[in-house]
């Protein structure tokens, strides 16, 4: 019983991490078109931050929208 | 059992697509708004071509089938 | 022994699943530019089943092609 | 010992994400000169990225848990 | 049987890719039409290019492991 | 253990194979931008051995920059 909760901690933690890679990845492609430096600037951070909110809206949404369907 | 753990696997496929394709139909960088109408829309558009693309598929493997040609 | 065979049926109905999603993920993306109503369009409508229909006659070709390279 | 297979799985769609992002970015066809000053720049962006986009996602997954929706 | 599967697993990725990447240079929305006889070039493109960056590849690997690099 | 070291053998070989059908991909859609024969001609082919040169070159500063953060 420890292990099957132990597993499902470990597989919720690595959702998140999943989730995180893509989203950083689909943020970043929209977020910083270019590379001047290593740092972010003020726009690209906001924009970062508003794209996974954004994005986090959609799946919501559509979840909800696909619920009402059935 | 198993079959319950496709529906979900293809539920889960089917919400990341939509999801993924309205966000970028609908939202643009630097993503300081959202557009909920046009999610609404999109997952509506999106349900009408799921449809229509699996009729054709469906179409085409009993052709397929009959004419013993895959 | 019909277990085997519930399995095989399950894993070639999720394939066409799968399927599915993918191409309408591929079409939607070509054929359904913007998203102004949630109805689709005649011709939104013919371009994703033309789009389809495209979409297996290349695999077919491919397939065949590559059986006579070998 | 799977905490550990997951810390490589994780770094592994890191390296692997990274990798396609700023080759995207930084290099160009017929890719005649490698930009290594561009790739340095591009890593520490993403790294800073990924640190952006984690903290915004894990704020909304405790707003979520806290006002008990998700 | 092992090595049977990943002749399969790597056959289907091949079918995949080709198609994919034949599909999206040769045809276009609305899809009215085929185009075999470029489906046929870009096909035997794609398996020349193949050969070119596995052989790139392969004398990568082969000239880091000889001077114990990666 | 020699069924240990054949599937090692197995695994290490099907990575590399994976590593070429995605170079392929990558490579082909930057270096083979028209299908109008199906031969490459020669700055294909050599923008397509200076991709999988580069895309390693990244791949390994990208490994290395995230070791030296560690």
């Amino acid at each position: 019983k420890e292990i099957a909760s132990f597993l499902e901690v470990e597989n919720s933690k690595q959702k998140v991490q999943m989730s995180i890679h893509q989203f950083t990845n689909t943020c970043f492609k929209e977020c910083v078109p270019t590379v001047d430096s290593g740092d972010l600037n003020a726009q690209e951070e906001q924009c970062l931050n508003n794209c996974v909110n954004r994005f986090l809206d959609t799946n919501i949404r559509i979840v909800k929208g696909l619920q009402s369907l059935n | 059992q198993i079959t319950q753990e496709l529906a979900v696997a293809n539920a889960t496929e089917l919400v990341n697509k939509v999801t993924e394709n309205c966000f970028k139909k609908c939202l643009n960088s630097p993503y300081a708004d959202g557009n909920e109408n046009c999610v609404d829309q999109c997952l509506a558009k999106y349900m009408r071509s799921w449809n229509v693309v699996s009729r054709a598929y469906i179409a085409r493997i009993q052709q397929a089938s009959t004419s013993g040609d895959i």
